[in-house]
């Protein structure tokens, strides 16, 4: 019996939570040791995940499996793959960042704590392998984003905070009928009453219909996580009233848990449900892709803008989550992790801009690449991952969606691709109105950046360039697993994956090298 | 003779019911209560159910009015409640209509559900009630047989019921009560 | 003659239950217009006594004992309401002068 | 030595870095040097390169070099592999040549700025990028520096970010680029899933020996062609290239005149089996709208008042002879073009930025003249690089412009026509700028003295660093046309060189009535550069003949103007629409359904009276429905 990595995962940033719960409000101190030390030891964990994760195999790997309701069927099912493996890593990664590098300003006690929370939920999402396992860390993912948003947000936080929260538990709500509904239908094929994720996708075969509305229950809850037009519109909102941790982290882990739900229980679940609906997800993300990008031209609002290019990026991962080639897919999940780095760090630069001008407005601000030229060059590379040039992250992760997609989803993918125009269209727009220009005289002391944030700024531009430049360690453990859904959707759907005619380029490229 | 009683007795009940419905002042009100519940109890009697009748007037008559009675004392409310202005205008008619309308459903009820009485009547098995203290014995036989667990849970009920009044009622340290005993 | 005749009819189990019946609205329409919190629970124990009076009236015309048991719960329970009910009337009165419902209104929407 | 090819772009990229490390510490001039140096030291590997190349047989001249795997899922292979063959190795040697002289050019002007090396580490890793843009051995790799050089060239254009219309001109031609980008990436999918492979070996192969259909292949060559026109600013997304002026005069030298605006050429160069094996339509487009652009941007040319402007809208028109070319199948001649064009175009930008430099920025050619004496050396250069593009023998752009005319006149006459007026023009337009910046009256002297700036203001020669580059650039575009000498067949050294890479696609012209009697139209290309140029100084120097400069044409037809009303006007008018019909019709779904639930409950919540009574009342009513039905149903 080793020693319960993924288990520990989860409990230690709630116990953490738990006792800077417990600790007195007059040691600060104290408080802020024990997150941190917390949330470090979880970090450490992770990168310890990360370098003993088997690459190359295609199946769960540091399982750990306890009876919890044994009447129900619900067990403590945790598992991780090539899909989570490096979800886990980023969450593991981004919070200690997050706590350490931004101050939330006042009641830092409880801040904290939400934090921590909030980290051993969305980990708890990540890793759970029992459908009523993970709709239980689904859900305890919003409590702690609900009150730091709505107590350390902006102005309009209350309303921004009360909007995410119901649309959420909207979509929540079909999920957990969903959940329910899979789990006794599923009990004849599996044998007994289970809600164990694996047991159920293996073993139950689901008549098409009913396979296409679980399948849908699921999809409604997931559509709004990640989001999809025309479910998008809490995500500007939330971002915008969000204090800047709660944008980073909402922006960088927990809008994959969409992206992620998809792959990991509407493509596992309902095979065949989620090969018929295609087209409608295709539509769906190219129209996200377009429209949010012409939505963020015209924001006034910087987080807002980031926001709305938030809904494009999803498209993209959307729309290579339903190409079902593993180009695509392997594209997809690498993209959830490049969003979440350069968006996060988007976010990350916006909240500094505020901290020290106290406006987000794009029309406030001018200039200010004459007086704090390193912060625009930091502003610059991140925004170039977010445009997805080549060499940087956002680049490879856009470029394996659109070429995979080309494959199973032709006409949209042409349409997709005009994003990228798009993208670099509101992006260099807002850089030249913020940056450009020469700084008037509220804007002509913006400080340029301090140590700590440079050193925070530097994490997120290393992982942006070595992505960029060397993806190859992050395919390598995530391809089997994507390899092998796609061999479950095949057969389990009359879908059939494009020839894989590697003979065909293998001669090509390396039969004339040398 | 019996038509008599029942006349008699269903004079008295409506007259005292319809006395705490209107008499403004809560003392009559509850001395018109004690008219409807001898009413009551004299149908009990007609009814063959002395032993109801009896703990009817033990209990109804004797205990929980003079409880009522005392209440009205203690807190000194025995002040005329002002009947004839009503602040809800859609109140009193609304009541009356509401009132006209369970009394029609209910007799409707019952003379729909005549059928369902006749069909009972014969499956059930049949006390005898010829000599007077029959009806007590049969009684005592069945409450502490068949019902001797809801019994003893009614009784639990009562002492709850005392424990919560008191704890309900006394007086807290240091509060000042308005109504001085 | 006429008494006679009178004297032949005799009150089934419709009429007790008519009767029950029309203490039962009128102890509903006491709730509905009465104010004093007491004059309240009055009203409730005549509808009480209305559906004691008609288990009775049922337990006769059935022949069924178990009717006047329930009757006999009925009344053991409605005298612990009662003692539970004026408890909390007195409790109230400490806090508050008056004895109107109306005035206790504080879970208006 | 082949073995070291990566060392090519290794060594800008190792200037980059040191400079991005230490730059401020070195400070000017020496982080300027350093940049030199990285940019020189690549070429003379380049050089070494090149004549290991020499020294074998045509086909061991290809060398590739996997340097790591970059890429790789599925079927899907890309790696991170350079390619040296001897088109890229002729890129290669003009980009790090001409380069490192811009460099030590830009030494000198930038002389002073307070950005100094942040400019050298753009430089830099320009020339990073366009190193691995040209030695890419897949598209990726190629793409790779594309958007590299498409990030530079913003960053440069932009390089005076405090002039709103510096910025302004970065961001349209960052956008701008990127619809070209679209194409590049869409001939790349359909590449994919047509062969399954992205390296150019792979594809071309295929092309070759019929593994790409027809209508693959059409597409892919115009999706390219497409990224090229973005690239190499041809009809219809020409409109950044002018406004780019607004960079430092080196940049508009280096990038957008020899370098990056050729990648398109050699892009649809590298890819020219695939060309060849589409539709036959498919080229004519190309060398319709390579024509098009050519004549079209000659002559907006003739109208520009700008020294820079002039030769921005000459470079477009350069460029348009270029696809001409490609559009024809001849690729040796575009790639011709192409390096005499860079010698001559860097160098006439460079004797701009002098003149400019001398001229305290000053940029109107209307308050030149008669800077010959006062400016002797870039005079003489500047004159050169003129008599190179206007096509006066034996200077390089003679040689140049006439092979493409050839293989044009083979091909489609219609289009010679084109040519030879836009060569016309092209005579027409740098004769009367030679003029009025070089010859003439000194206009300088009124201009400043209404100003009043400078009071005793006199344009000086500039120093010795950016003169040196002048002169070399001004000895390779007399000798240029040496690559290729139409005069034998031994000659054509160019031809020669390229055969292993062309020779698939190139057009065979033997035979046809041009290649027979290609005299005949060499001296008719002598004579309509002779009549140009005769007829700007009957124009502009005896000024026997008011000049000809409609307004239309000083403002290129109006097509920016149009295209950039619409973006400013309908274009954000239905950005904004989509923007609005966000924030109305989808959040007010949202919110709409919030406040119809909200609007319900405030008014059945006001059936929560508080009154006990009025809740008694409700029951009673409910019971009574309640045994109404079960009555009416006859339940009891």
């Amino acid at each position: 019996m080793s020693f319960p990595i993924l288990t520990a995962l989860i409990l230690v940033p709630a116990f953490g939570a738990l006792v800077v719960a417990c600790l007195k409000k007059s040691r600060p101190e104290l408080v802020k040791l024990a997150a941190v030390l917390t949330s470090a030891v979880t970090a450490g964990m992770s990168i310890w995940l990360l370098a003993s994760f088997k690459t190359g195999e295609a199946g769960y790997q540091f399982t750990s499996q306890h009876e919890w309701v044994e009447a129900w069927g619900i067990s403590w099912h945790l598992g991780i793959d090539g899909i989570s493996l490096f979800l886990v890593v980023l969450t593991g990664l981004l919070f200690p960042i997050v706590i350490i590098g931004i101050d939330p300003h006042h009641d830092e006690k409880p801040y904290l704590a939400w934090m921590l929370l909030l980290q051993a939920g969305v980990m708890g999402s990540f890793l759970s392998l029992d459908l009523f396992l993970f709709f239980v860390f689904f859900e305890i993912v919003l409590v702690p984003m609900y009150f730091l948003i709505g107590g350390w947000g902006y102005d309009n936080r209350i309303f921004a905070a009360t909007k995410f929260f119901i649309y959420t538990m909207f979509g929540s709500a079909f999920m957990l009928v969903g959940i329910i509904a899979t789990a006794l239908l599923a009990k004849n094929d599996v044998g007994y009453f289970t809600f164990d994720l694996v047991q159920i996708a293996e073993h139950a075969d689901f008549a098409a219909s009913t396979g296409r509305w679980l399948f849908f229950a699921f999809a409604i809850a997931f559509a709004v996580k990640v989001p999809l037009f025309p479910l998008h519109t809490w995500l500007p909102d939330a971002h915008t009233q969000a204090p800047t941790a709660g944008s980073v982290v909402l922006a960088g882990v927990m809008l994959k848990l969409g992206t992620y739900g998809f792959l990991r229980f509407g493509l596992y679940l309902f095979p065949e449900a989620a090969n018929w609906s295609k087209p409608l997800f295709f539509t769906l993300a190219t129209i996200g892709i377009i429209y949010g990008a012409i939505a963020a031209t015209m924001q006034r609002d910087l987080k807002r803008l980031v926001a709305y290019s938030s809904v494009a990026h999803l498209g993209f991962i959307v729309l290579g989550t339903f190409a079902l080639t593993s180009q695509a897919m392997t594209g997809s999940v690498l993209q959830m992790i490049n969003h979440g780095v350069s968006t996060g760090a988007l976010f990350l630069l916006v909240g500094m801009i505020y901290e020290r001008r106290h406006t987000r407005l794009i029309s406030e601000l001018k200039g200010l690449q004459k007086v704090a030229p390193i912060f625009a060059a930091a502003f610059t590379i991140v925004m170039l991952s977010s445009i997805g040039v080549p060499g940087l992250n956002g680049f490879v992760g856009e470029f394996l969606i659109l070429i995979g997609s080309f494959e199973t989803a032709r006409w949209w993918t042409v349409v997709a691709a005009t994003g990228v125009i798009l993208a670099a269209l509101y992006l260099l727009w807002a850089y030249q109105r913020v940056f450009h220009g020469e700084p008037d005289e509220v804007n002509s002391d913006f400080a340029e950046l301090k140590p700590r944030e440079g050193g925070i700024l530097l994490i997120f531009i290393a992982a942006i360039v070595f992505t960029g430049l060397y993806p190859k360690p992050m395919i390598d453990r995530i391809e089997p697993s994507i390899k092998s859904l796609i061999t479950h959707v095949e057969e389990r759907s009359d879908y059939k994956a494009p020839a894989d005619d590697s003979e065909h380029s293998d001669h090509m490229s390396e039969g004339e090298h040398e | 003779m019996e038509l008599f009683v029942f006349v008699a007795a269903s004079i008295m009940v409506l007259a005292g019911a319809i006395g705490v419905v209107t008499r403004s002042n809560p003392v009559h009100a509850a001395l018109s209560m004690v008219l409807t519940l001898f009413g009551v109890a004299v149908m009990f009697v007609s009814l063959e159910a002395h032993f109801l009748a009896a703990v009817q007037v033990i209990v109804y008559a004797g205990a929980i009015v003079v409880l009522f009675l005392f209440v009205i004392m203690l807190l000194g409310v025995d002040k005329a409640e002002d009947v004839h202005t009503e602040p809800l205008k859609v109140q009193r008619p609304l009541a009356l209509i509401v009132a006209t309308g369970i009394a029609g459903v209910l007799i409707a009820a019952m003379f729909a559900g005549r059928d369902t009485i006749a069909s009972g009547r014969a499956s059930i098995d049949l006390p005898t009630v010829e000599d007077s203290d029959a009806n007590t014995r049969q009684l005592a036989r069945l409450i502490f047989s068949d019902y001797v667990v809801a019994f003893e849970v009614t009784s639990v009920l009562l002492v709850i019921a005392v424990v919560g009044t008191v704890l309900l009622a006394r007086k807290r340290r240091g509060e000042k009560s308005e109504v001085s005993v | 003659m006429i008494a006679a005749l009178i004297a032949e009819i005799k009150p089934n189990s419709t009429w007790y239950l008519v009767l029950a019946a029309l203490l039962f609205a009128i102890g509903t329409l006491g709730v509905m217009v009465r104010r004093n919190a007491l004059v309240l629970f009055m009203c409730i124990e005549l509808m009480l006594n209305a559906v004691n009076l008609s288990f009775v009236a049922l337990a006769k015309e059935m022949d069924d004992i178990n009717g006047q048991a329930v009757v006999f719960f009925v009344l053991v329970v409605a005298a612990a309401e009662v003692v539970i009910g004026l408890g909390i009337v007195v409790a109230i009165m400490r806090k508050r002068v008056s004895a109107s419902v109306d005035d206790l209104a504080e879970l208006k929407g | 030595m082949l073995d070291h090819i990566w060392l090519i772009p290794a060594l800008p990229l190792a200037g980059f870095l040191l400079i991005l490390l230490f730059g401020r510490r070195l400070g000017e001039p020496k982080a300027g040097y350093l940049a030199a140096a990285a940019c020189g030291s690549a070429f003379v590997v380049t050089a070494l390169v090149w004549l290991d190349m020499l020294g074998k047989d045509a086909e061991e001249r290809t060398k590739y070099l996997v340097m790591f795997k970059w890429i790789p899922v599925g079927s899907l292979n890309i790696d991170a592999a350079i390619l040296a063959d001897p088109l890229s190795i002729t890129m290669a040697l003009f980009i790090t040549g001409i380069g490192t002289l811009i460099h030590l050019y830009a030494i000198g002007y930038m002389h002073g700025d307070p950005k100094f090396s942040k400019f050298f580490l753009y430089l830099n890793l320009f020339a990073f990028s366009m190193l691995m843009l040209v030695m890419g051995e897949n598209l990726l790799v190629t793409f790779l520096g594309w958007e590299g050089v498409g990030a530079c060239s913003y960053f440069l254009i932009s390089f005076w970010h405090t002039r709103d219309s510096a910025a302004t001109a970065g961001k349209k031609a960052f956008v701008t680029n990127r619809v070209g980008d679209w194409g590049v990436m869409m001939a790349m999918f359909l590449a994919f899933s047509a062969v399954g492979t992205l390296s150019y070996s792979g594809i071309n192969h295929a092309a070759e020996n019929g593994g790409i259909s027809t209508v693959t292949a059409t597409a892919i060559a115009l999706m390219l062609f497409i990224g090229a026109c973005g690239k190499s600013a041809q009809l219809p997304l020409y409109i950044w290239l002018p406004d780019a002026m607004e960079g430092p005069t080196p940049v508009s030298a280096l990038i957008h005149a020899a370098t990056m605006v050729t990648s398109g050429v050699f892009l649809m160069t590298r890819m020219g089996p695939v060309l060849h094996a589409s539709y036959e339509w498919a080229p004519t487009i190309i060398a319709t709208i390579g024509a098009a652009t050519a004549l079209f941007a000659a002559t907006i040319a003739v109208a520009q008042t700008d020294i820079k402007k002039v030769l921005a809208y000459s470079t477009v028109s350069q460029l348009g002879f270029m696809f001409l070319a490609i559009g024809s199948g001849a690729y040796v001649a575009a790639i011709f073009h192409m390096v005499t064009h860079a010698f001559f175009k860097a160098l006439l930008f460079l004797g701009s930025g002098s003149v400019i430099h001398g001229m305290h920025h000053e940029q109107d050619m209307r308050r030149m003249g008669a800077l010959r004496k006062l400016m002797p050396i870039t005079a003489g250069t500047f004159i050169i690089g003129w008599l190179a593009i206007a096509g006066v023998p034996p200077f390089a752009g003679f040689f140049s412009k006439d092979e493409i005319l050839l293989y044009v006149f083979a091909n489609n006459r219609a289009l010679y026509v084109v040519g030879m007026v836009t060569a016309l023009l092209t005579a027409y337009y740098m004769t009367r700028q030679v003029i009025m910046v070089f010859f003439g009256e000194a206009k300088w002297k009124d201009a400043h003295e209404e100003h009043g700036a400078h009071g005793d203001f006199v344009p000086h020669e500039s120093p010795k660093i950016m003169l040196f580059p002048l002169v070399v650039l001004a000895f390779l575009s007399i000798t240029g046309g040496l690559l290729q000498l139409p005069f034998s067949k031994d000659l054509h050294f160019l031809e020669h060189w390229l055969e292993p890479v062309v020779h698939h696609s190139e057009a065979n012209i033997k035979g046809t009535w041009a290649y027979d009697n290609k005299y005949l139209l060499l001296l008719a290309a002598i004579v309509v550069a002779a009549i140009g140029i005769a007829m700007s100084v009957a124009v502009y120097a005896k000024g026997k003949a008011k000049p000809i400069e409609p307004k239309v044409l000083a403002d290129g037809w109006y097509y920016d103007r149009a295209i950039s009303g619409f973006m400013g006007g309908p274009g954000r008018k239905a950005f904004e629409g989509v923007a609005m019909f966000d924030a109305t019709v989808v959040d007010g779904a949202v919110i709409g359904t919030a406040k119809g639930v909200g609007g319900i409950s405030s008014v059945l919540r006001k059936v929560q009276s508080g009154f006990v009574r009025t809740y008694a009342a409700i029951i009673g009513i409910g019971a009574i429905i309640l045994l109404a039905w079960f009555i009416l149903r006859g339940v009891i």
